[in-house]
């Protein structure tokens, strides 16, 4: 039963890797990477459900305020980005390198 | 006289010049504290040699515990083998203030650093002072190349100061392999350097650890083939600089052989004294063949100290007392003969504005003073009986000869290869008729000659009257073979079946 | 055994305190004030005339003592002592050194008074004077050095003074070049002499390196054939170098371009001779190992063979003088080489003087003509300079090896040893160098002093040289004259006195060969004489035009191209080395693998900056690819 | 509980002052200057009363705080003690780059100081979401000030690098500490200890795939090898002062809450030793390689930083078998913090207005007209090459220590090989500096004279260290 789950949050987490990987915009892979974080919560839940501790659960509460405090930022970034290229394609974004 | 003398000896010069770096002070005020303080540690080092009782073992001891969770002490004294490297920074030193006048202020800064750099890496007794001490003593080298050499100084410059530290680096891997493993031996964190003899050292680590040791002091020697930075640097460097790394800064490489090598790494370096013999004698006549082409006095130089030092590290690989005792004495008359040299050459590139030999000639008709002191020089550098190059150079071949005979003989015809390009030089820039450059030479200055005298005198009796100084060095080499150690065993083996000789081993 | 005073030391020391004296005066005076010229002269001569007379004394020291203890040594300080090795400044005179000393001296003296009149006028007088007391201080080092490393200082020293003296005319690159020549010929040798000491050491050296004790210790089990050989050849190389023998006798012709008297003292009289000296030094080593010997002995008289054939040659009075040195040379090595050592010795003796004369009166000839060297611009000089004449015809004798004159009985004396102790090919070949040798003497003789003179001019300038120079000539005529009669065989009513003499000092054991071997020896070597002596007055007697030399001659006159052999077979390739190695293998083989890791780190460099691409996406997949990496090689390593 | 105060007291202290400084700035009279001095009183403070803490010592080694969530031990104290100081120095140094450049609003100051809480936050937690959180607080902070520069386009795509890839990592970190919760029912380190102890790791697939992914997290964050690409740009994009900041505070927190996660048992350490030990010999080569062809000084500076990350895995390696190694890594830490902070407030000042001078060459012949800051620059760079007498020596003369004590030569070898490399693009901002001619005379002058004084003070501080290297 408790597989089930699990599989389910790896499988969430892989698909975010995917999206943060091959997407090119902003805003998708901000998406993706919340993405990841859900899976992680899936897992945190999953888990204080097999220990029976309520720990996963608050640890999952926690982990969802930062990911809000990070996406608050993220779209600030965003915002930056489109001020100055009024594009939201990461590629456009390649001074710096070498 | 004083409690701490070694490490007024080592601190004065470099506190000295830090602060002359720091200060704004102009360039002859520069020069007379230069000239100063090499004087007031030349008077201490005299003091201290008038005192060395030549027990064998260290004299002047300083001990403080530094870095007591490691062991690490700052520990200093001088033996029979140090105090004559020490002796001869602090003896040639002072000339260059009294010669070079006319020099920025971090010349003379950088040079009060650097003696007193590398009177702590001769002192320092223990391997991580010593290293300390070795590395703050290419700095100023560095910086004085960099700063006030010639015109291809930047290469060459770079060239030094990577391959040295190159070198360095893998010691430090060394130093500490020994500081470890004494601690899995005897269980107490120690990096005193005597105490290392007593590790029994076995297995490839240590043939790694060995070898660490000797590329940092084969590139510093410089022992062929690690040569190849010399002849740049050496001719690119301001005189000073030159003078400072053939007269005193390649010994130390030696130096460090003798103590770090010989001592603790007895069973590989009896395995490899050989192929180490080898590449000092080829060094000796790759470099001396070298010479005798080159068409710039001070890279000619160049060559000659290199075939030299190759001379004299065999000394130490032939791992018997002549031999060693020899390079020691070598150690010196090659900084008062060579070194010497080296300003000379400086003193005619300011006077004559050349460095190119064929450009010279009939030096000798206008500067009978300047001609006879460098006479003297050039005859104790190419080993003639009198002057102090011959004894040290007679005990290494002698040595070699007892070590193996194939060496023996290649070795010898130093005798040969030197005298060809040092008369060669000699007939060129001294002889023959004057030229544009030289016609009107200015022979030394009163002040000059005074100043090259003592050295001049120096090599004269040292070698006419060797045996007081040699005194000094013999108790600290004899212990260096007291010591249970396979060295001295196996030498008449490698000597009978070389040579059909039966030696009688004492 | 031995007797220890204390002013052995005094005599080598007077001449190198002149020569420090004159040097100093010389080179802080010689830019500015000019001293005066009698001041050198008599600084010079002080130094040698006393030390002639310390070796008096010495002389008379040694004779009061008992024939077997005539040893007198002199321990001026510890030179150095490590480990075993010990060396003391020590002098030793015993009847070998005191002889030489003797003759050095007194010889070096007359050559000092020589020298005044004829280096007058030379603005390098003063050093002229310091370099010819640095070398007799030298030489006295060499003889009376007490041990084989004392006698390399002087061995050593001499060699300087002789590049110092060779190249003293130092404006012409030729001179100098001579004298690079015979320093660097002279230290090939030395390089044996070193290793020869080196060896010795080793097998006897600890029990004391001074020549009782190693003679003492001659015979240890240590000293192996083996050893002995070897030694004793090293020593012999060293002396080959010294004393100009093949294959090293290339520098002493070239060492004419030094003044006169150079030639005289350094390259006839004494320094030349130090190699045949050594070997008798040595003689307790040389008696044990027969091979070598025989070796010393061949190669002196091939030497004494080929010099004799280019004297027969060469136009240049000095040249010929020279080669016939060499020659003689070779003689004194057949001597000791065949174990009669009091012979050589005893040659040695009588060469210095008459030799010594011939060059002197060749300088008092080269001096009246204004350095003219060619005796094919020479000619009938003897109404114009009798005395020259005079003496020269002596030594001229002397050096053919006439009776009653010093050089027959001292040449005859090897000749009959070599064929006494059955070596007859030295022999044959001794006798027909000393005709030659009649021939060249006398070919010079008669092309300088008779017959018309070819060159009108400077005959007519020509005059008898001062008495300062023509005084010590007289002296070493009657030198030359009865220095022979010293060593007076038995066959002529004489008891051998010198042989005796330095009987101590030399193991030898005299042959005795019948009555008749002895005759056969004198009248062979007589017949040869009168041989040479004849085919040379038919020749140039009456005054002869300069011949033109063709086939064989010409060959020879070109010394057998020997010195363009060595040159092309080592001096180029010596430079060519150097200058490969500097030029090619330094930057491309010993340097490259330092440049090529510089190089490679350079591009390695650039090439990494290739991945920091700026695409944010690119450098996610980084992590993602090393993330997957390592988890692939986890569950690789966990099951 | 009071002595839980007192040990947490420069936490609070900082996170307090953050909270005043963000309140403050919204004063109108509240100007930049009294901000950088706020928070430089903050962080002075705090530094003092952890230094007090640390000499009286008579606290146990391991006193609990909020039941074991946060852990207070020498080691924690030491490296809050080099944040503390780097926040203080960054806090002049900003003071002074902003002379130059008009970017800047009071805010910054408290989030450099909230960066500060989140780091001291990070050197104690031993609980894993308390780490993930700290690590947050920390981040966001630092996300802001990389792009604090708003009309800069090239900080504001560094903030999106950093951002995005930091968030990815983040990612990780949480699922990693999930699956760990997992296996190990708890996310303290104490009980995760206690399991490790027990079962060992090996046993659950869980414990390892989440140690691995919490791993892959602080790899991250440390700029190891793969994941060290963000480091050069994100450092160049930033302000210098900032850049300055995340070199050294940044990953001191890092390291520390490293450390604190692998001596959790030995059977951890133990499992990942073997890729610890590619990762830093890659990590070292690869940071080498990159700096060599660096042209502009802050990428080089970066690189550099990705090496001594490198050496300081070889710390993490050796870890462990000794008390004695955790203090090799707070010395390394502090040693190279104060040079790189010396560089970074050297070039605060040196920079010149809107950063025009970033090359090497920009700073040709320097020496000629500013020797002393020339000579500074040259002890910090020759610092971090390791080259004696200074900090920088001790601190890899220990590292190269433990390490061939812990038996790995082959490690020690290879970080000396690399130091060597090294040892080129140190030297070559020091031949630039010396041996060539001045192009521009850098005329003006000093925007504040606390920068040049703090660099003088972190002068003292490189010898200092390397004469008494007792200190830590």
């Amino acid at each position: 039963m408790i597989h089930s789950y699990l599989y389910l949050s790896i499988v969430l987490f892989c698909l975010g890797i995917v999206g943060v990987v091959s997407r090119r915009n902003v805003f998708t892979v901000f998406m993706s990477i919340e993405l990841m974080l859900n899976a992680a919560n899936l897992a945190f839940v999953a888990f204080s459900r097999v220990h029976e501790t309520m720990d996963g659960h608050v640890l999952a509460m926690m982990v969802m305020a930062v990911a809000a405090a990070e996406a608050a930022l993220a779209l600030a970034v965003v915002i930056l980005l489109h001020k100055h290229k009024s594009k939201l394609d990461t590629n456009v974004f390649s001074l710096l390198k070498g | 006289m004083f409690e701490h003398v070694l490490s007024i000896i080592i601190f004065l010069p470099i506190l000295a010049g830090l602060v002359l770096l720091a200060s704004p002070a102009s360039r002859t005020v520069a020069r007379f504290t230069g000239l100063v303080i090499s004087l007031a540690t030349l008077v201490l080092s005299l003091d201290l040699y008038a005192g060395f009782q030549s027990t064998g073992h260290l004299e002047f001891v300083e001990k403080i515990s530094w870095i007591p969770s490691l062991g690490i002490t700052y520990f200093l004294g001088v033996d029979g083998i140090s105090l004559f490297i020490l002796m001869a920074g602090s003896v040639l030193l002072p000339l260059v203030y009294l010669i070079f006048g006319t020099k920025e202020k971090g010349y003379y800064a950088n040079l009060l650093i650097v003696q007193g750099a590398m009177a702590g890496a001769v002192c320092a007794a223990d391997m991580v002072l010593f290293y300390i001490f070795w590395e703050v003593m290419l700095l100023p080298v560095f910086f004085m190349l960099g700063l006030y050499g010639g015109t291809q100084r930047l290469p060459a410059t770079l060239k030094i100061t990577l391959y040295t530290i190159a070198g360095s680096l893998l010691m430090l891997a060394a130093i500490v392999y020994l500081g470890v493993s004494y601690h899995a031996q005897f269980n107490e964190w120690n990096f005193a350097m005597d105490k290392m003899a007593q590790l029994n050292l076995t297995g490839r680590i240590a043939a790694l650890a060995f070898f660490g040791f000797m590329i940092a002091f084969a590139i510093k020697i410089p022992l062929f083939p690690f040569h190849t930075w010399l002849p740049d640097a050496y001719t690119e460097a301001p005189t000073a600089a030159t003078f400072v790394l053939s007269a005193v800064m390649a010994k130390i490489g030696v130096y460090g052989v003798i103590r770090f090598v010989v001592p603790v790494f007895d069973i590989e370096f009896a395995r490899f004294a050989i192929i180490l013999a080898y590449s000092g004698v080829i060094g000796m006549m790759y470099c001396g063949l070298a010479a005798i082409t080159q068409k710039d006095f001070k890279r000619m130089l160049a060559f000659s100290s290199a075939s030299h030092m190759g001379v004299i590290a065999l000394g130490v690989f032939c791992m018997n007392l002549q031999a060693l005792t020899g390079s020691i004495y070598q150690i010196v008359a090659h900084a008062t003969s060579t070194g010497v040299l080296f300003l000379f050459a400086g003193i005619l590139e300011e006077r004559t504005q050349t460095r190119t030999i064929e450009d010279l000639g009939g030096i000798a008709a206008k500067a009978p003073v300047f001609a006879l002191f460098f006479a003297i020089a050039m005859l104790a550098s190419v080993g003639l009986p009198g002057t102090s190059g011959f004894i040290g150079e007679f005990m290494i071949v002698l040595g070699a000869v007892k070590f193996n005979a194939v060496v023996g003989v290649l070795a010898g015809t130093t005798l040969i290869i030197g005298v060809c390009y040092m008369l060669w030089m000699f007939q060129r820039v001294f002889f023959e008729k004057p030229t544009v450059h030289s016609e009107n030479f200015k022979d030394l200055t009163l002040v000059e000659g005074l100043a090259f005298l003592p050295v001049i005198l120096l090599i004269i009796v040292m070698g006419i009257y060797p045996h007081p100084f040699l005194s000094k060095i013999t108790p600290s080499t004899a212990l260096q073979f007291t010591q249970p150690s396979p060295i001295v065993a196996q030498v008449p083996a490698s000597n009978a079946q070389n040579f059909g000789l039966t030696i009688e081993q004492k | 055994m031995e007797q220890s005073v204390n002013y052995l030391g005094l005599i080598p020391l007077f001449p190198l305190m002149g020569a420090v004296l004159i040097g100093l005066l010389h080179v802080f005076t010689c830019n500015r004030t000019s001293v005066p010229e009698k001041i050198y002269g008599i600084l010079a001569c002080v130094g040698p005339v006393l030390s002639f007379v310390m070796a008096l004394k010495v002389f008379v020291a040694l004779k009061g003592l008992p024939e077997a203890s005539r040893f007198l040594s002199h321990k001026a300080f510890t030179w150095f002592s490590v480990g075993d090795l010990h060396i003391n400044m020590g002098f030793l005179a015993d009847p070998l050194s005191c002889l030489m000393i003797l003759f050095v001296t007194f010889i070096g003296s007359l050559i000092h008074i020589y020298s005044i009149g004829y280096m007058g006028g030379d603005k390098n007088y003063g050093k002229f004077f310091a370099y010819m007391n640095l070398f007799l201080g030298s030489m006295l080092v060499l003889v009376l050095g007490d041990g084989p490393l004392v006698m390399f200082v002087g061995w050593e020293g001499v060699g300087l003074c002789s590049y110092l003296l060779i190249s003293f005319y130092s404006e012409d690159r030729a001179n100098v070049l001579a004298g690079n020549k015979a320093f660097i010929v002279n230290r090939v040798g030395d390089l044996g002499f070193v290793l020869g000491m080196s060896f010795l050491f080793w097998a006897i050296g600890a029990h004391g390196f001074d020549y009782l004790s190693l003679k003492a210790h001659a015979n240890d089990p240590a000293m192996t054939q083996g050893v002995l050989l070897t030694v004793c050849l090293l020593l012999f190389v060293g002396a080959t170098g010294k004393s100009a023998q093949i294959p090293l006798y290339v520098w002493l012709p070239d060492a004419m371009a030094g003044p006169t008297p150079v030639s005289a003292l350094i390259h006839a009289a004494t320094m030349v001779t130090a190699g045949v000296y050594m070997v008798a030094r040595f003689s307790f080593l040389y008696a044990g190992a027969e091979l070598a010997g025989n070796i010393v002995a061949w190669v002196g008289i091939l030497t004494a063979l080929l010099a004799a054939i280019f004297g027969m040659f060469q136009e240049d009075i000095k040249k010929v003088l020279a080669y016939s040195t060499v020659s003689q040379l070779g003689y004194m090595f057949a001597g000791v080489g065949v174990a009669a050592y009091s012979a050589g010795i005893f040659h040695v003796f009588t060469h210095a003087f008459f030799k010594a004369l011939l060059f002197l009166g060749a300088g008092s000839v080269i001096y009246a003509l204004h350095h003219e060297q060619n005796i094919w611009k020479m000619g009938g000089l003897k109404a114009k300079m009798p005395k020259t004449y005079l003496t020269m015809i002596i030594g001229a004798f002397a050096l053919a090896g006439c009776p009653p004159f010093s050089g027959f009985f001292s040449k005859d004396e090897i000749l009959y040893s070599a064929l006494a102790t059955g070596h007859f090919g030295i022999w044959a070949v001794g006798v027909l160098v000393a005709g030659m040798t009649a021939y060249y003497t006398f070919r010079m003789i008669f092309v300088v002093f008779h017959g018309e003179p070819r060159d009108r001019h400077a005959y007519e300038h020509a005059k008898e040289s001062p008495s300062v120079m023509t005084v010590p000539l007289i002296i070493l005529a009657v030198g030359a004259l009865f220095a022979g009669f010293l060593n007076l065989p038995g066959i002529f009513g004489g008891d051998q006195i010198v042989s005796h003499w330095l009987a101590p000092s030399l193991s030898e054991h005299h042959p005795h060969a019948s009555v008749f071997v002895e005759i056969l020896a004198i009248g062979a070597s007589v017949i040869a004489f009168a041989i040479g002596f004849k085919i040379a007055y038919s020749k140039f007697g009456q005054g002869a035009p300069e011949p033109s030399y063709k086939g064989f001659a010409d060959f020879a006159y070109h010394k057998f191209y020997v010195d363009e052999l060595y040159d092309a077979v080592i001096v180029q390739p010596y430079k060519a080395i150097g200058s490969s190695i500097w030029k090619v293998i330094e930057p491309n083989v010993t340097d490259a693998p330092v440049k090529g890791v510089s190089k490679l780190y350079m591009v390695l460099g650039l090439a990494f900056k290739v991945f920091q691409v700026g695409y944010v996406r690119i450098y996610a997949l980084y992590m993602v690819l090393g993330l997957s990496l390592m988890s692939l090689l986890l569950s690789q390593s966990f099951n | 509980m009071t002595n839980d105060l007192m040990l947490l007291m420069p936490l609070i202290i900082v996170g307090a002052g953050a909270i005043l400084l963000m309140i403050a700035s919204t004063y109108g009279k509240w100007t930049n200057e009294l901000a950088a001095y706020g928070s430089a009183g903050v962080f002075a403070l705090a530094f003092l009363v952890q230094l007090s803490s640390c000499i009286s010592g008579n606290v146990s080694l391991f006193a609990d705080a909020f039941n074991g969530i946060l852990v207070v031990s020498n080691f924690s104290k030491a490296a809050g003690l080099i944040i503390l100081a780097c926040g203080f120095f960054t806090a002049f140094s900003s003071l002074s780059y902003f002379k130059q450049n008009n970017f800047c609003t009071a805010e910054y100051y408290s989030l450099t100081t909230f960066a500060a809480s989140g780091m001291l936050l990070l050197t104690m937690a031993q609980e894993l979401i308390s780490v993930f959180i700290a690590l947050e607080i920390m981040s966001l902070a630092i996300y802001i000030l990389v792009g604090y520069d708003r009309k800069n386009v090239i900080s504001t795509e560094a903030v999106l690098k950093y951002l995005m890839l930091g968030a990815f990592a983040g990612s990780f970190f949480t699922m990693g500490s999930a699956f760990v919760y997992g296996a190990a029912g708890s996310t303290k380190f104490i009980k995760i200890g206690q399991f490790l102890a027990t079962h060992g790791m090996l046993q659950s697939p869980a414990m390892i795939g989440g140690a691995f992914f919490i791993l892959v997290a602080l790899l991250f964050k440390a700029a190891a090898f793969p994941f060290h690409a963000w480091v050069v740009d994100v450092y160049d994009g930033a302000s210098v002062p900032v850049t300055g900041y995340m070199a050294t505070g940044l990953k001191t927190a890092i390291f520390a809450v490293f450390a604190n996660f692998l001596i959790l048992d030995d059977s951890l350490h133990k499992g990942w030793i073997t890729y610890l030990f590619y990762i830093s010999v890659l990590t070292m080569f690869v940071g080498n390689l990159i700096a060599i062809g660096q042209q502009s000084l802050k990428r080089m500076l970066a690189a550099s930083g990705i090496v001594h990350s490198g050496y300081l895995l070889i710390a993490l390696v050796a870890i462990g078998t000794k008390d004695f190694s955790g203090s090799v890594i707070a010395f390394y830490l502090a040693a190279y913090a104060a040079s790189t902070l010396g560089i970074f407030t050297a070039l605060s000042y040196l920079g010149g207005a809107g950063e025009s001078r970033k090359t090497f060459d920009d700073f040709k012949g320097l020496a000629q007209s500013r020797p002393y800051s020339a000579a500074a620059i040259s002890i910090f760079l020759l610092s971090m090459a390791g080259i004696p007498p200074t900090a920088g020596f001790m601190g890899k003369f220990y590292i190269i220590t433990s390490a061939i004590d812990a038996g790995q030569v082959t490690l020690a070898v290879l970080g000396i090989v690399s130091s060597i490399i090294s040892m080129w693009y140190y030297l070559r901002l020091i031949i630039t500096m010396y041996f060539h001619e001045a192009e521009e005379q850098f005329s003006e002058p000093a925007p504040s004279s606390l920068a040049p004084i703090c660099t003088f003070v972190l002068v003292v501080c490189v010898f200092a260290m390397s004469l008494y290297p007792l200190a830590v």
